[in-house]
């Protein structure tokens, strides 16, 4: 009952304010309805017993991503209204129509199978005296995953650098503008010139 | 009343598809980058609730991959929009068009 | 404290246990202005408040009054939508937050034998879910100051970002090292860890001031109350809010001081534990006190800082320091082990 | 002894690698001349020790290191040196170091000095591995490395023009290196066929191996391996009818001519024979055997004929060469196995003795061949004279000289064997040879002095080159007393041959018909050239536009036959094969090619430059993927 109701809450939120982000005109709407349901989420995520992803969903995507969003709008001028093209609409809404329903078709279907057996089961720590969801996250990232998970942070640091380094030039610096330095260029000759 | 896998999948799709008209009609590259993260989302609930119906905690380990990736992405992703904004004064992709062939 | 011995949690609890944190905290939150008016005046050798009722107690009253009395102004241009919900954000998260914590030691109701939990919500992820929750709480000063179409808005968001993302950082660095040494993500074993009577902040000294200092930046406080600064930016995210909206803002400061000073209590300070001949609901209430009344103190003691140096200090000396703190921390663990 | 037989295999290429890494961009430098020729040098020391020690102990067989191995083919880099490659070893060292010697002093002027002597390292070390290996996989390496380097060194000047000459007209070194390198590959491909039908019918290529397994064969496919072996000999020795790359090999540099077309190279289809004489002693091939001898001796006549009538120095040389290898096959294929082995060493010696002193002759005249331009020049080239006139008696195998010795056992093998027409045409050639051979003496430097009005200043080759030919003069003279020695060495591995009581008794008889027919060819040759002033030898016109003159010089017209019926053909089918080419496979890839350019432009049009088109088709590739995936989900 309390699971029924949590995840109907949770799901009927979720659609919506994705909806939302998708269809809504104005950046801070689809923002600040992304963020919330990420929030949401995170509340699926507990809902399956998965509360450390949860909290990283909430500390990492709410707090860390979203904000990161957030910060890079401010660079955009948030409160205009966002100008878009939408050439086929129909089609669009056909394709998203039609996958959705391709998903809801497969889905519903009983395809899962029974022969899969757990490679890391939940439980693992309980073999080490703890019990919990973080610490059977820690006991199989730390073993099994070790090696992504250290590629995933070295990944994390290159694109924390290649982010400072893009984001951090000069504004009246060019990276990839040629016109723009040829366009000082003549004005220099023409400084010089006169 | 009981909410099995079944569910949370087709939320999951349902979510992915809302992300997919997101991508495809969206025309702000921002707006794009939101419509990423739904899909994103979406196949993280997928994966949590596969882990969880199976007991693995292998789908959880591919969510925070997915997260993982996710941050990496919008820590570049945001620098080259600041820059294309720099360049263009627009998000919008209709502007981008240097890539004709 | 073995989870066998306790009664059982019910929905009525967990329920009275919500509304009490409400109440109580918004009530200090209110009660809070006053007492920080009135010890920053002592502080500067002046009375403070003390017209409205006696040593101006009803100042409270008062204020209470005039904010919900007054226009609630909602800009021309503003995003109205996400200027009415963005003080709703900052309260709500600071109050989710506090789910998480144990703020009062629990008890059963007399008569009708009610058991109220410590912790509304004993998740074993607590001291992690609670971060979360405050740095969700980010997006109150971000939305409002993105919605409100006012320069000084947008300056203060930006202020906003820039402040808590780098500061979560660095809590979240200088409490990896008391983590560590736990073993947990829970506050109800953090409590027990130092059930003997060695407080966490006799091992963790850096750790414990490292996370002051962040605790500073998290909750917007004096020195680092950059977002809302009057002689810089008006009033930063706030700029363009009055009356009720205003005052959730300020609920929320001030319940997050709360949950900074209890999460400070709990993991650094003891918790609830007993100490000597006084209970541990003293005790736990006592350091919350404490730590409430050392923001105050830092506020009149010392000048705010500017942005810049706000960022040296979080990028060259907090964050080495924490990682250095918790090297140095696994290195001890795994020797002592 | 293992030690000696690496030294002496790669003494040569060290050489070659020396020269050719370190110095083959550099301008002439002497020490390369110097080091090379000390290495060849020390390869035929160790090749004399290693003679020395096979003569006492016995074959000495070496393994130096897996070299092939797949499935069941399992080769190893083996080297046998028994008695008979010891004594090709000694040859080929030998000679090649007084050619060596020789071309520092030749090639003195050459730019690419250095290359000359990578190369003719190269060919050396070649030669080496032909001749001391012990399995057919490596002789066929050798064999094409020897080809390899015949091509490098006949086209050493490739630079040069074609050159109009009276008897073979437009023929420059790379065209001359071509022609043989190509007339090779055909008869290699008999050799290699011969080769594949031993291995897929013993399975081993080792010597042993396969001469233990071959009486058990069939006749049949005996008879099949010998043919195809011997096309390979053919190729490589140059018998009728891939014989015309020899003599237009004389392009190459001298020294080269000296080494590779009368000494070494060209007795590789000899040697093969030799090599392989289990195979060709069987009753089952004696009919190839007999054609082999039939062939020989035809050829023997055939190049005799031609050398009547040539005028290129060197084109008499090469031709006398070709007639030379008619009598060695003769005798191997009539089953004189070692009598074929000396006369090719004996052969070895005089012939690349006359080779140098026809380059001596060459060099003195700036590159003049034609020796009717010749004549008196014994004044001025004493060393030469002496030396090709030592050449020619041992070619003309008058007595005491090596020639007599090893032309006469021939000779006296045909008339023992009975094979009476064989037997007539050795003995009318061995006439013929002491004519021409003569001929081309007397011409060069007996008579009027011809080249004084044609403005030539001749001067004899530096003294350390005469003085390293004298071995080889030496040995030209002294090499058929030491027959009954290398018979008994040799006949430890070959089969002897022993000559019945009959002819043995004739045997004086024969051999003073020999040799009152060469004094005959000798004196006719004097009566005609030697003369001067009134005596002086004049054109005679009228005989040259005769037709057997005609036929004679122009080669019996196989060159034109070539020509005409093979090179022409081929030329004109190949122009057509070309255009079908052009017009099916070309067609064909062109439009595939088409296809995806057609493709390419047609979905051209999907490349708008905008972004969001590219993320729509994306879309509707996600879209296609995830109805496949559902609809094989809900099948599956």
């Amino acid at each position: 009952m309390y699971e029924f109701v949590a995840f109907y809450i949770f799901a009927i939120a979720t659609t919506i304010l994705f909806l939302i982000t998708v269809m809504s005109k104005n950046v801070l709407y689809s923002m600040t309805s992304l963020a919330a349901g990420m929030v949401l989420i995170s509340g699926l995520f507990f809902l399956l017993g998965a509360d450390f992803l949860g909290v990283v969903q909430l500390i990492v995507y709410v707090g860390a991503i979203m904000a990161l969003y957030a910060f890079a709008m401010m660079f955009f001028d948030a409160t205009k209204d966002v100008k878009e093209k939408h050439g086929n609409s129909t089609l669009v809404f056909l394709l998203g129509g039609l996958m959705a329903l391709v998903f809801v078709i497969m889905f519903s279907a009983p395809i899962i199978g029974e022969n899969i057996q757990a490679l890391y089961p939940v439980g693992l720590a309980e073999n080490l005296g703890v019990s919990g969801n973080a610490q059977d996250v820690g006991l199989v990232l730390f073993t099994k995953y070790l090696v992504p998970f250290e590629v995933a942070a070295l990944m994390l640091l290159v694109a924390m650098i290649a982010g400072i380094i893009l984001a951090g030039k000069k504004m009246d610096y060019s990276l990839t503008e040629c016109e723009a330095s040829d366009e000082e260029l003549q004005k220099e000759i023409k400084k010089e010139e006169a | 009343m009981e909410i099995g896998i079944s569910h949370y999948l087709i939320l999951s799709g349902i979510l992915f598809s809302i992300g997919f008209v997101g991508v495809l009609r969206r025309k702000n590259l921002l707006m794009l980058f939101f419509a990423t993260e739904i899909m994103l989302n979406a196949v993280n609930i997928a994966f949590a609730a596969i882990g969880n119906y199976y007991g693995d905690l292998s789908g959880q380990m591919f969510a925070f991959f997915i997260i993982a990736v996710a941050a990496s992405e919008v820590a570049v992703g945001l620098g080259l929009l600041i820059i294309l904004y720099k360049k263009y004064g627009s998000l919008d992709l209709d502007v981008i068009s240097t890539m004709k062939g | 404290m073995d989870a066998t011995h306790l009664p059982e949690v019910t929905a009525a609890g967990v329920i009275i246990k919500a509304v009490l944190i409400l109440a109580v905290i918004a009530a200090i939150a209110g009660f809070g202005t006053y007492i920080e008016r009135k010890i920053l005046a002592f502080m500067q050798r002046r009375y403070g408040p003390q017209h409205v009722g006696p040593y101006g107690l009803l100042q409270l009253a008062a204020d209470g009054i005039k904010l919900f009395t007054k226009e609630d102004i909602i800009p021309q241009h503003a995003n109205k939508i996400i200027f009415a919900v963005a003080p709703v954000i900052t309260a709500a998260t600071a109050f989710i937050a506090l789910a998480a914590v144990p703020v009062f030691p629990d008890f059963t109701i007399p008569f009708i034998d009610v058991y109220v939990p410590s912790i509304a919500s004993d998740i074993n992820v607590g001291i992690l879910f609670v971060l979360g929750m405050m740095a969700a709480g980010l997006y109150g000063p971000l939305l409002a100051g993105m919605a409100q179409a006012n320069k000084w808005g947008i300056i203060g968001s930006a202020r906003t970002a820039i402040q808590f993302l780098s500061y979560e950082v660095v809590t979240g660095l200088s409490i990896l090292a008391p983590i560590m040494m736990v073993g947990s993500l829970s506050f109800v074993d953090f409590n027990d860890y130092q059930a003997d009577g060695t407080w966490l902040v006799v091992y963790q000294p850096v750790a414990f001031i490292l996370f002051l200092i962040a605790g500073f930046a998290e909750t917007n406080r004096t020195p680092f109350d950059l977002l809302e600064h009057e002689a810089e930016i008006i009033s930063g995210y706030v700029t363009e809010y009055s009356g009720m909206r205003w005052g959730l803002f300020f609920i929320g400061e001030y319940a997050n001081m709360i949950t900074i000073g209890v999460i400070a209590s709990v993991v650094f300070l003891g918790g609830y534990n007993d100490f000597w001949i006084f209970p541990g609901w003293l005790m736990i209430i006592g350091k919350i006190a404490f730590s409430f009344f050392f923001m105050l103190w830092v506020r009149a003691a010392w000048p705010h800082v500017r942005p810049d140096q706000l960022m040296w200090l979080c990028w060259k000396v907090l964050m080495p320091l924490a990682v250095i703190n918790v090297v140095i921390t696994g290195i001890v663990i795994m020797l002592v082990q | 002894m293992e030690n000696l037989v690496y030294i002496a295999l790669f003494a040569p290429f060290v050489g070659s690698l020396f020269a050719g890494l370190f110095f083959a961009r550099s301008p002439k430098t002497h020490l390369v001349g110097i080091v090379n020729s000390s290495l060849i040098g020390i390869a035929f020391i160790a090749s004399v020790t290693l003679a020395l020690h096979v003569a006492e102990h016995g074959a000495v067989h070496v393994t130096m290191m897996s070299w092939i191995s797949a499935g069941d083919l399992s080769i190893p880099f083996g080297f046998l040196v028994d008695e008979v490659s010891v004594t090709m070893m000694l040859v080929v060292t030998l000679v090649s170091t007084i050619v060596h010697i020789y071309s520092t002093g030749y090639m003195n002027h050459d730019k690419a000095y250095n290359r000359f002597f990578a190369y003719l390292s190269a060919f050396v070390f070649s030669m080496m591995i032909l001749v001391m290996s012990d399995n057919f996989a490596g002789l066929f390496i050798g064999w094409e490395g020897v080809g390899v380097c015949s091509w490098l060194l006949i086209g050493f000047w490739y630079h040069k023009e074609d050159k109009t000459f009276e008897e073979n007209p437009s023929i420059s070194p790379s065209w001359a290196a071509n022609e043989a390198f190509i007339m090779n590959r055909v008869a290699d491909l008999g050799m290699l066929v011969g080769i594949f039908l031993i291995y897929w019918n013993v399975g081993s290529l080792q010597y042993d191996v396969v001469f233990k397994a071959l009486p058990h064969l069939a006749d049949g496919l005996l008879v099949s391996i010998a043919i195809a072996l011997f096309i390979g000999a053919m190729g490589k020795s140059a018998q009728f009818p891939l014989h015309t790359w020899l003599t237009d090999a004389m392009e190459g540099p001298t020294p080269v001519s000296a080494l590779i077309h009368a000494a070494t190279m060209v007795t590789a289809g000899v040697f093969l024979v030799i090599r392989a004489n289990p195979l060709f002693s069987l009753d089952a091939v004696h009919g190839v055997s007999m054609f082999i001898a039939s062939l020989g001796a035809f050829v023997a006549f055939y190049a005799a004929s031609m050398a009547l009538s040539a005028r290129d120095i060197k084109r008499i040389v090469a031709l006398s060469t070709l007639s030379q290898l008619g009598y060695m096959f003769a005798a191997a294929g009539l089953g004189a196995y070692w009598i074929a082995l000396f006369h090719l060493a004996a052969h070895a010696f005089f012939k690349a003795l006359l080779f140098l002193g026809a380059g001596n002759v060459m060099h003195a005249m700036d590159d003049e061949l034609d020796i009717f331009k010749m004549g008196g020049m014994k004044k001025v080239m004493m060393g030469s004279y002496v030396y090709m006139g030592i050449a020619s008696f041992a070619l003309a195998g008058l007595p005491i000289m090596a020639g007599f010795y090893s032309k006469d056992a021939i000779i006296e093998t045909a008339f023992n064997d009975g094979s009476f027409i064989i037997w007539a045409i050795l003995v009318i050639t061995a006439g013929m040879t002491a004519f021409y051979s003569f001929r081309q003496v007397f011409f060069t430097f007996h008579g009027e002095e011809r080249y004084k009005a044609l403005g030539f200043h001749p001067h004899d080759m530096y003294k350390y080159v005469l003085v390293a030919m004298a071995p080889l003069a030496a040995l030209a003279i002294s090499f058929g007393w030491f027959m009954d020695s290398f018979h008994e060495f040799i006949t430890k591995n070959l089969p002897d041959y022993e000559m019945s009581h009959h002819t043995h008794d004739l045997a004086p008889f024969l051999g003073t018909l020999v040799i009152i027919l060469a004094l005959t060819g000798i004196f006719i040759a004097w009566k005609k050239y030697a003369g001067k002033g009134a005596d002086a030898w004049k054109r005679d016109e009228e005989f040259e536009q005769s037709f057997v003159y005609k036929l004679v010089a122009n080669q019996y017209y196989v060159p034109k036959f070539y020509d005409e019926f093979i090179v022409q053909p081929y030329t004109i089918a190949s122009k057509k094969f070309w255009e079908i080419d052009k017009a099916v496979v070309d067609g064909f890839v062109d439009l595939i090619g088409k296809m995806f350019y057609k493709s390419g432009d047609v979905s051209r049009g999907m490349q708008t430059g905008s972004l969001s088109a590219y993320l729509n088709w994306m879309g509707v590739g996600a879209l296609l993927l995830i109805v496949t995936a559902a609809i094989t989900a809900l099948i599956g």
